[in-house]
């Protein structure tokens, strides 16, 4: 048995420590789980989505439980990019772990700003890379629109591609008759990875009151239930683009990431089970550790995408 | 408020108080001394990952000298039936102590303390403290009948005078609490400050009858949790904005878990 | 309070004594389950999906419990439609519950032939009503091909609507961008009725192995962990179409049947909690009416699509 | 074969009888008298539906003039830990008796049975009856080492000859089964029927080795259940097929719930 391996992961052009990320949206601005994770054992940090404005999200209930899931429509609610650069970054000065900006818009333009913007700072504040939301399901405008269509997946990034040098991950859908297009879409447009997935669509009714559980009727379904879900996109996926893939869904243990990581993932992330865990992230870096050790693999590279058929 | 811990804590005890609701002592000796009445813990409530998510409760009462504190819940679900049926001996996993707690002044001589239902859950603790600074504090209590009145004995233990209402009338005064706070106002009992936990139709006419009589009045509300640390935005509720122009609504959505659970009576907004 | 309430259901002709049916594939073919229930007190009875020939079905394993739910690739297995005539439909000739078929083929001919033959022997053999299966995951042709574009929809359900006079339900599949097109293309070509959700296509990986834990590599996700997904489909759909709608998908109980008339399904299909409490259809049958009663609802179909928003 | 019934049965004892090994007794009047050896019962592991799908499991033992059954299982994953979790006193939610059986000639004389692990659950209800038939039966059970050895004194009890092979030697023989199975041969014990049941890889040999010497023999197949009962058509194996001209790939598939769990070695088609 060996004693030693290497966890190092490159996505996009991002070194990694290690290939366990936090999902946008369940990780705050980071800070708020630093009271049970050390920030800087974690491979990449992905901040909750944000936009250009300031964004008030959807009125409550915004969240509900489900069979081994959850369904959620925030809404997007968050600080604005402006907030978001003056108050949420300098607090990762003193970590060594890449922060990954989540960002969304309602139209082209918004997200194009938004990209220069963090583009500018993105030295002196360390912004790592961006993580494009064409995916989210919670907000009346744009977010999903342009994720469920390949052509508009392939205008939004090209045109982000455009304006920016910084890493740029598209994070997909699960909503789609076809994943393997939009990801195509996205490769082609100059995406230097993908991550997937973002929520499926689902709903819960109050059979009380004969309402739904979520004022805004819909919401996003995260958590264990969607696992094989994610799982079969991401195999589906990786078996189409070139580009690297972070797998995310439903992931609440060792076992479970090391799935996606035999299905094709290079990284992943760790959305609902940080609610249910706040340490799960760490746990989930130290159990593949010593799977790699345990199996005689010295670098986690030889398990990415070794499942054979 | 100190920092939130993810620790494991032993059930000392646990005992049916009335009919589905339960009271569970736990050694947590690690939170106890930074804990604050109105704050909550997020419970794990089975040993696997079904229910998935935590549910909060209300720290029911702080023994800072034994390191321990008590819960007390009402069984409504899967994870409260759980809950329930952990026993003695057995490590519970919890995130706490949560939120901004019940705010007492320092120049407060007399204190109203209103619970509805399950909503003396963090009361008692509130109430104590109340009573060991020195206030003058009168607790109502509001119940639908009599078994499900809880936690008068040990109110006025504390010290506190305690008044209860129930629904049908099957103990004390029959009626609505808030009318008893009505009547004590009427009588000139005019308290420094109003403190309520219950449902919402009770609060929101607490904040209105506390706003008649220019009484602070501080409310402990609820909303469904997801992560109970601040992070997921989950749990919101609308908290009027000072009128600023561009602000057309004028509310802003305040988390409950970090930013409450206690806020305002009179900066909520109610609405359905 | 009332003391009697209706529960009758009216599905594209097809009279139901209530309206819980069995989901296709998950209750056999009617006779497994008699020694839990007694058959005459079902709306309806779907039985597993038949084709043309007999089908010997994909290898094993091929059902591998997922959280809160499962995956099947049972790859339709059955005894082709001649010796569902001549052995498994006399069966129900003492019940007096309506049998609906679930037809499948790999060509359109294939239904077409299937249709035909079904239609001649309706009359003897008690053939209520057909369910065309247009979304099944788990077979290399046909399949859900048919049911992921609206064209072939249309094709597909208007030919074999040519064909026959007996009621038809399509089956629609949750494995699309926007399954209301699909709906509205089924309708426009004859359905009489649309069921909906089949199961979403899911994997689950061995780490030890380094396998897929099923042999046909992907299967269909069932149970509980779909509902929301399934609840949210039916709610678009029913706000799409004029057909009735049948809900599928996770009900273990009766508030999640609720949910679903609720949300718009005028009756319901029970599959993989069959396999978790055999006698769940009468439970729930007899939930429903505790509930009506309790509501004070004296017509089941009061309670159809209520949902306020 | 009898009904299958959906009953409550009551846990009358549970114990712990090899590391991660549980014996549990269950009261089961309604099923037991038409239970047989090689049959299975279908278990709800937990309270709620978490894990969703039922486990089954062997009857064990059958012990038709008390009205009880006993199930032997191991510690492998959720469903089985939360089973090993009850309690006695409990009841548990069962599905059964389920499967064809172990066929015992009328005319055999000789049976050997041969079990590896957690394989021997099915065995001792067998043996039990093979005795009771007057047949003379030889027991051989594998394990990987002494702790695991399971089931023997019961077995020895019911007046069968029983050798044991563990991996490591750290009991009796040390080897797999198999070689005492073909070193009772090579001996010129000749059974009329060999019963197996244990990892497919020992199944296999066992079959190889009963069709080099000529003996019927029968194997218990395990495989993935959903319904348990024959209706989702989950739980198929490959069963060879008489030579049908059309027939290219010569084997269909057979429920191993109700076609089996008992096959015929000889029709099994082995593969990966
Ligand atoms: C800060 C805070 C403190 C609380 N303190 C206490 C307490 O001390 N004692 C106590 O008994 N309860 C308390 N509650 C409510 C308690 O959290 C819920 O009753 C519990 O989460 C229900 O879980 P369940 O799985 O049993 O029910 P579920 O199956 O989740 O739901 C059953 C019903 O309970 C209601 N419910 C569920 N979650 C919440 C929630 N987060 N807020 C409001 N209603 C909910 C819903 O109406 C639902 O229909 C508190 C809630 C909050 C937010
Ligand atoms: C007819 C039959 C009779 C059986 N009798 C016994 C018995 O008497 N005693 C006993 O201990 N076990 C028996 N088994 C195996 C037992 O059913 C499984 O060990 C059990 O279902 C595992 O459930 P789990 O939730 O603990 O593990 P899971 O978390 O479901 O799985 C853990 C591991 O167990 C294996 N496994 C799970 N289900 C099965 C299955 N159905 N067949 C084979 N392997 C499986 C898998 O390799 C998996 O990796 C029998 C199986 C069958 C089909
Ligand atoms: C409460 C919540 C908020 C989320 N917010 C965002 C977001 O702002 N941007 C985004 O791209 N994804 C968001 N997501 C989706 C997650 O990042 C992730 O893709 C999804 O939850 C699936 O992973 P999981 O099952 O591990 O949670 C959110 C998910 C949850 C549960
Ligand atoms: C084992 C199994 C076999 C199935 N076979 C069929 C089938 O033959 N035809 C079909 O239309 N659907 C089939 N289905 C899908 C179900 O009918 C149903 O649409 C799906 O399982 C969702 O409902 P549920 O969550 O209640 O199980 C099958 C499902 C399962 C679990
Ligand atoms: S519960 Fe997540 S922010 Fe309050
Ligand atoms: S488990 Fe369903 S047919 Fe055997």
């Amino acid at each position: 048995m060996i004693d030693k391996t290497c966890l190092k992961a490159e996505i996009a052009g991002i070194k990694l420590k290690n290939p366990v990320m936090t999902a946008s949206g369940t990780f705050g601005y980071g800070q708020e789980y630093a009271p049970f994770v050390d920030l800087n054992r974690l491979g990449a940090i992905i901040l909750k989505g944000i936009t250009l404005k300031p964004k008030r999200g959807n009125p409550p209930p915004r969240v509900i439980e489900t069979p081994s899931g959850m369904l959620n429509a925030i809404g997007l609610q968050n600080v604005g990019v402006e907030v978001l650069i003056k108050e949420k970054l300098p607090y990762f000065k003193k970590f060594n772990t890449p922060v990954i900006i989540n960002i969304s818009g309602d139209t082209i333009e918004e997200y194009l700003e938004l990209t220069r913007r963090l583009g500018e700072v993105s030295k002196e504040m360390g912004v790592a890379g961006l993580e494009v939301n064409i995916s989210c399901p919670n907000v009346k405008k744009g977010g999903m629109a342009w994720g469920t269509d390949a052509k508009a997946t392939y205008e939004i990034v090209s045109s982000i591609r455009k304006v920016t040098a910084l890493p740029l991950i598209v994070k997909l859908t699960p909503n789609v008759t076809d994943i393997k297009i939009i990801a195509q879409a996205a490769e082609e447009a100059g995406a230097d990875a993908l991550s997937l997935i973002n929520t499926l669509m689902g709903m819960v009714v109050d059979i009380d009151s004969r309402r739904p559980k979520l004022a805004n009727v819909s919401g996003g379904l995260s958590g264990p239930a969607v696992k094989p879900v994610a799982l079969w996109m991401v195999w589906q996926v990786f078996q189409t683009v070139n580009i690297p893939i972070i797998g995310i869904g439903g992931m609440i243990k060792v076992e479970d990431a090391l799935e996606f990581i035999i299905a094709g993932a290079r990284a992943i992330e760790i959305g609902t089970a940080n609610f249910v865990n706040p340490r799960v992230t760490i746990e989930i870096i130290e159990g593949i550790e010593k799977y790699l050790i345990e199996n005689n693999i010295k670098d986690i590279t030889k398990l990415v995408g070794s499942m054979k058929i | 408020m100190c920092a939130i811990l993810n620790i494991k804590v032993k059930i000392l005890n646990k005992e049916e108080v009335a009919p589905d609701i339960y009271l569970m002592k736990l050694k947590a000796p690690e939170i106890v001394q930074g804990a604050l009445p109105g704050q909550f813990i997020h419970i794990k409530c089975s040993k696997d990952n079904y229910p998935l998510l935590r549910r909060p409760l209300s720290i029911h009462r702080i023994d800072k000298e034994k390191g321990e504190i008590c819960i007390l819940f009402q069984v409504v679900g899967e994870g409260t039936k759980l809950l329930a049926n952990r026993t003695a001996g057995d490590n519970l996993d919890i995130l706490g102590p949560i939120g901004n707690s019940f705010n007492i002044y320092p120049e407060s001589k007399k204190i109203m303390i209103v619970g509805g239902g399950i909503g003396v859950a963090p009361l008692l603790a509130l109430c104590e403290e109340s009573t060991r600074q020195g206030k003058e504090v009168r607790v109502l209590i509001g119940a639908l009948k009599k078994e499900l009145v809880i936690g008068e004995e040990n109110i006025r233990k504390s010290g506190a005078k305690v008044d209860v209402a129930t629904d049908d009338g099957s103990y004390k005064y029959k009626g609505l609490v808030t009318d008893l706070l009505e009547g004590s106002i009427r009588e000139g009992w005019l308290a420094d400050q109003i403190f309520a936990c219950g449902p919402k139709f009770m609060m929101r006419k607490i904040v209105e009858i506390s706003l008649d009589a220019h009484i602070d009045c501080q409310v402990s509300l609820e909303e469904r949790m997801a992560c109970g640390i601040g992070a997921c935005l989950g749990c919101v509720c609308k908290i009027k904005t000072k009128d600023k122009k561009e602000d057309k609504v004028k509310y802003k959505y305040k988390r409950v878990c970090v930013d409450g659970p206690v806020f305002k009576g009179s900066e909520v907004v109610w609405d359905d």
